[in-house]
């Protein structure tokens, strides 16, 4: 198996998915000639022509309110947003409409819709070019909030979004593109929408986590090691339908629960998290639910000792992990 | 460019709109206001809690839609779209069971509000209530037509306060710059609720705003239905030929209140509301039809009783069709 | 003192703080002539002439945008959002905009900006005159969201909102504008951004609710009062930021909680103060955590038995309380 | 209605330029021209991890920004408008503590990305990545403006791709309807990153959309600093007088890529990128002022030597500055 970064895994996908299906076409700024600001559909142009690879124009409420209107004429569009920052002034089309129309229409209209967005930070992109997002698409029921963290699982999960009959926000995390390799199947395979994934299993404490995070935690989890802290890492890749069986079935195991992920703390998907334990597991929790998160400031600043202290860290997480084992 | 299509139809024998398609125009017209008027009865007696008219529209629409390709060309009406709706093929009884809310309500299953009209078989894409939505919507199934090098047809409507929208600019602009076959109609009422359009634009034309994004404009009179009808006809050939989208201005007559949750007579002139029923469509074709001969005194009434009886049908069959149910309330989320 | 409905409440704050601030104006659709399509700012025009009452085009981006402008040249504008379902074409101008703007120049620019939108349901008014949509609100730091339920509460929170040098999202719950009636004094009162109220003592459970929820859990306790169980109302008034404090003391008193909103289970605000009890008071809790909330369907239908489905009612809060109780 | 100004100021006596403003506008071309060159050396030695040039845009922005008033005027530019923070009163230190993400940065602190400028006592309005939400808070601003009587302007700067934003739709069509004293400058560069203008739209100008809104719509050479001026300084008249919003479409040349981060060799033919560089409004000035005998090669290097000093003093003062400190990671997300 070639090992591929992440980047490079969803490039494949894209590829092998356009490949086999004549209805898929992306569409987004900059995704023709340039390849995507970080090349992610380079090549594609040439391969597919522009029928299928298509430079929108600067305007991402009509990127992805044209594609919603092509997946109802039995299109299987992939829009891109250029940043998840950018995605707000979308942001309508993708709850209002996108999210709503198989409900709205009683099953009558679908829409198959991939919508692929870079997200999170740690890149020097500042309060614009760096923002966590996710939160707010995961409280829209209609809506598929995916979020791989490994080359293997995002190859996987875009093919699993694109034969979705509903719309899937696929996040892409910008640190990972390049910094995260792994070995990566030539051709199909499968990894579920809605599946969980124990990355490391442990007794100890259970870890929730994603994206960029999931790496920080597995790397936390191997300093706690040598301290013979037992830690299990749960990576959640889907963030909406969540997993709750995974989830459930490793906090009763563990008894403890830290829940990691880079966007604001507030009202982020941690509280979700928790309520669905606090709930379902309460007999089984042995300790205060706890929550590492980035903090409630907008976005992470651009001055990198800014950028740091907004960030995570693996040592912010063991720090976290040392208390909850303690406790 | 913007093009202004001749007003008003001389001679009802002109070759390209024959007797019995003027005919056919008119009773999709008489339907429609016949209907429509029925809501607004449901509404007073407390059946119905909320109903949005068509009534002055009918001739933009009839108009349009019989340019149309029904079961081919998809159709985005807004939510005054029911004469639009009823030519592409949707039934009385269909109308009526959105009108009440009833399980079999083929647009939502009594989920949206009545005139949030959709309808897979015949094309008619379901619309929110967010105006202007269905602008991009209607951009992107040209985009798929293209595709598949397929040559149906994507019609939406919207009305004058609508352009206001980012999306109108978006979606327009989109098709323009790609040449795709998308009809815009913008059923021009003077109104967005209370709002007069000098608060939505400081030009006086929809029409004149193509010129921006490099497609052609058309003016109409909206209550003609011939001219409305000629307008779209010509505007569906460009798209069908691949020469591109069209935005068509429909100036049209807005002759009820908003809705059903409103009153017009807090900010709408008397003598306004009074003037405007002169120019009612169904009203101005009918006469036009008498005057060439083609509808006299007792063939309307005819008419008339016909469609009555198609009114109360649909009355009837939804009054005694099953409310949707509870116990659905969590279905079709996802697929 | 005078009783009004909660919709005259706001009025008359609106028309108080008029008076008193030549800088403030209003700015929305129908709000002129028309008094606004609920009639909340009926009258002003009259009083205040068309330079401080102003009909906008049908635009909601350009009608928070430009109110941001405004605000930031010193004048005190009121955006009213028709129907709160209509906000998402904001959603940039609100999240990347309103409330980023302080932090992003580092405390030089600010956005005193008050956007007012009826949500909620239960008034006959669909997918998309009904919606809650709070919690899409309340993860973004810098802004404030403020949800009263009475009308003494109402008026003096517009009136807090109006003071506040931060962007704040007023929600007015469209069943609650007819339907709540209560004292309300004339002129100046304060009640503060941030500060939660408990609107009914007890002992045994702890309710966090807002909105007509609010009014539903009342009516529930009440009916919990009969069968001897005494539960503790708390309305929270101020959506962010949250009173960590007066829900924390609720708990701790009752050890056990239940979180009623309308808006939907998944990623609702439900879960951020699940989040917070769980890690602050899970000493004291004796229970699982509950919530009673909208489903997850994307809003209520029209349908009656369907919208009467979707909405929690006292009967469906009555039960919970007595499974908590018993716990 | 278009206007076409003037492209080419054949006299430099021109009563309404004169000699001592023709120098000053060109010592702010040259000032930002070397801020900018230095912020790319900057950037090659890994200091700033990000660029983004005004290079190519001089004459459009300080054009424009010399009839503004300083310190009375708001001004909301976008990321490529160094030229005009530099007339409106920044200076060149301010620019260098942003491009390091210096803790004294005026503009954010060092939050931001550089080139996103603000500065209250300026009246620079604080500016976000996200392209065209800068629009409508200049409508806004000039509402304020309105409300208090005052006739201070807001203009406004974005580029040609921006254009296709509901944003710019919205903005542009309020300001008209209310007739505010808003100046829209679009910095036409034919490129939005990789993307050429005719996929943002089907038109050839800019300005040709004004018509669709009810403004006034110029254009103008962005490279003729003297043709910018008087634009603007029109414009600004009409403004202040109460007529109303102005659209003006200044073409320019992008005559770096995108930004530091892009590679626009892979999408732009070289010969473009040299016809381009002849086109360069700095030398292109510089030769105006010599022809009319206004700045021979000694004044010219005495000047070059003062701004080659001023931009070392600036860069010298950003280094030796301390970074913004992770102390202040959580300060004035609220009031
Ligand atoms: C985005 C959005 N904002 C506000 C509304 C509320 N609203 C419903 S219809 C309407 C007026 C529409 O006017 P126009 O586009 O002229 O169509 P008309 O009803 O006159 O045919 C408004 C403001 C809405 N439905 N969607
Ligand atoms: C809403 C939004 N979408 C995408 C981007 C990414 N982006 C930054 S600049 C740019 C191109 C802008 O082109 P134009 O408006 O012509 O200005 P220019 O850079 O050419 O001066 C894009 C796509 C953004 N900043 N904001
Ligand atoms: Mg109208
Ligand atoms: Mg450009």
């Amino acid at each position: 198996m070639p090992e591929l970064t992440l980047l490079e895994a969803i490039r494949q996908g894209l590829d092998e998915a356009m490949a086999a299906d004549a209805r898929v076409f992306v569409f987004g700024e900059d995704v023709g000639r340039r390849g995507g600001v970080f090349r992610v559909t380079e090549g594609l142009l040439d391969k597919y022509g522009p029928l299928r690879v298509i430079d929108s124009p600067l305007a991402e409420s009509v990127i992805v309110g044209a594609c919603i209107g092509a997946a109802m004429n039995d299109a299987r569009p992939i829009a891109e947003i250029q940043f998840a920052d950018f995605i707000y002034p979308a942001f309508n089309q993708i709850i209002s409409e996108a999210a709503r129309i198989r409900y709205r229409s009683n099953d009558d209209w679908h829409v198959p819709l991939v919508i692929r967005a870079p997200y999170g930070g740690g890149i020097h992109g500042a309060l614009y070019h760096s923002q966590s997002i996710e939160a707010l698409f995961c409280h829209v029921p209609g809506l598929k909030v995916v979020a791989p963290a490994t080359p293997y699982d995002a190859k996987a999960l875009l093919k699993a979004s694109l034969a979705d009959p509903d719309p899937v926000l696929f996040l892409e995390h910008k640190k990972c593109y390049r910094l995260i390799k792994g070995q990566v199947p030539d051709g199909d395979y499968q990894v579920e929408i809605g599946k969980a994934d124990i990355k490391r299993q442990g007794s100890d404490l259970t870890v929730l986590t994603y994206g960029l995070m999931l790496h920080y935690s597995l790397e936390a989890a191997e300093v706690l090691a040598g301290e013979d802290i037992d830690v299990e890492v749960v990576d959640l890749r889907t963030l909406r339908p969540l997993d709750t069986a995974t989830i459930l079935a490793s906090v009763r195991k563990t008894s403890k629960l830290l829940i990691v992920h880079e966007d604001n703390l507030t009202g982020g998907l941690g509280g979700e998290l928790a309520a669905i334990v606090a709930q379902e597991a309460f007999e089984q929790l042995d300790a205060p639910i706890m929550r590492v998160c980035g903090p409630d400031v907008p976005a992470m600043p651009y001055a990198k000792p800014l950028e740091e202290a907004f960030l995570p860290s693996p040592a912010t997480i063991a720090d976290a992990m040392r208390v909850l084992a303690a406790y | 460019m913007t093009i202004t299509v001749q007003a008003r139809v001389q001679n009802a024998a002109s070759h390209d709109v024959d007797q019995a398609m003027m005919l056919e125009m008119y009773r999709y017209m008489l339907l429609a206001r016949a209907l429509d008027e029925r809501m607004w009865l449901l509404n007073r007696s407390g059946k119905a809690p909320f109903v949005i008219s068509c009534q002055g529209h009918e001739a933009a629409q009839v108009g349009a839609a019989m340019a149309l390709q029904q079961g081919k060309d998809f159709t985005l009406p807004y939510y005054r779209g029911l004469a639009t709706v009823l030519v592409m093929g949707m039934t009385p009884r269909e109308i009526m069971l959105a009108v009440l809310a009833r399980a079999e309500d083929p647009s939502s299953g009594g989920r949206q509000m009545p005139a949030h009209y959709g309808h897979r078989k015949l094309k008619i894409v379901t619309q929110s209530s967010v105006v202007g939505t269905q602008i991009p919507h209607a951009v992107g199934v040209a985009l798929a037509e293209r595709l598949r090098g397929g040559d149906a047809l994507a019609w939406t409507s919207f009305g004058e306060g609508t352009t206001s929208q980012g999306d109108f600019h978006e979606g327009v602009n989109l098709a323009a710059v790609m040449k795709l076959g998308v009809i815009f109609q913008c059923e021009n009422n003077d109104y967005a609720i209370s709002v007069p359009m000098s608060v939505q634009m400081a030009v006086a034309s929809v029409a004149d705003r193509a010129a921006a994004y490099g497609l052609p404009g058309v003016k109409v009179d909206g209550t003609d239905v011939l001219a409305c009808y000629r307008a779209t006809r010509d505007a569906a050939e460009r798209g069908r030929a691949g020469d591109g989208p069209t935005l068509i201005e429909a100036r049209c007559l807005r002759l009820t209140p908003h809705s059903s949750d409103d009153n017009d007579r807090t900010y709408r002139p008397s003598e306004e509301l009074k003037a405007m029923r002169e120019g009612d469509p169904v009203a101005r074709f009918r006469l036009l039809l008498r005057e060439q001969g083609l509808l006299d005194e007792a063939a309307h009434e005819q008419l008339r009783l016909r469609i009555a009886a198609q009114v109360d049908d649909a009355t009837a069959y939804a009054e005694a069709a099953p409310m949707a149910g509870a116990g659905t309330l969590l279905d079709h989320v996802y697929g």
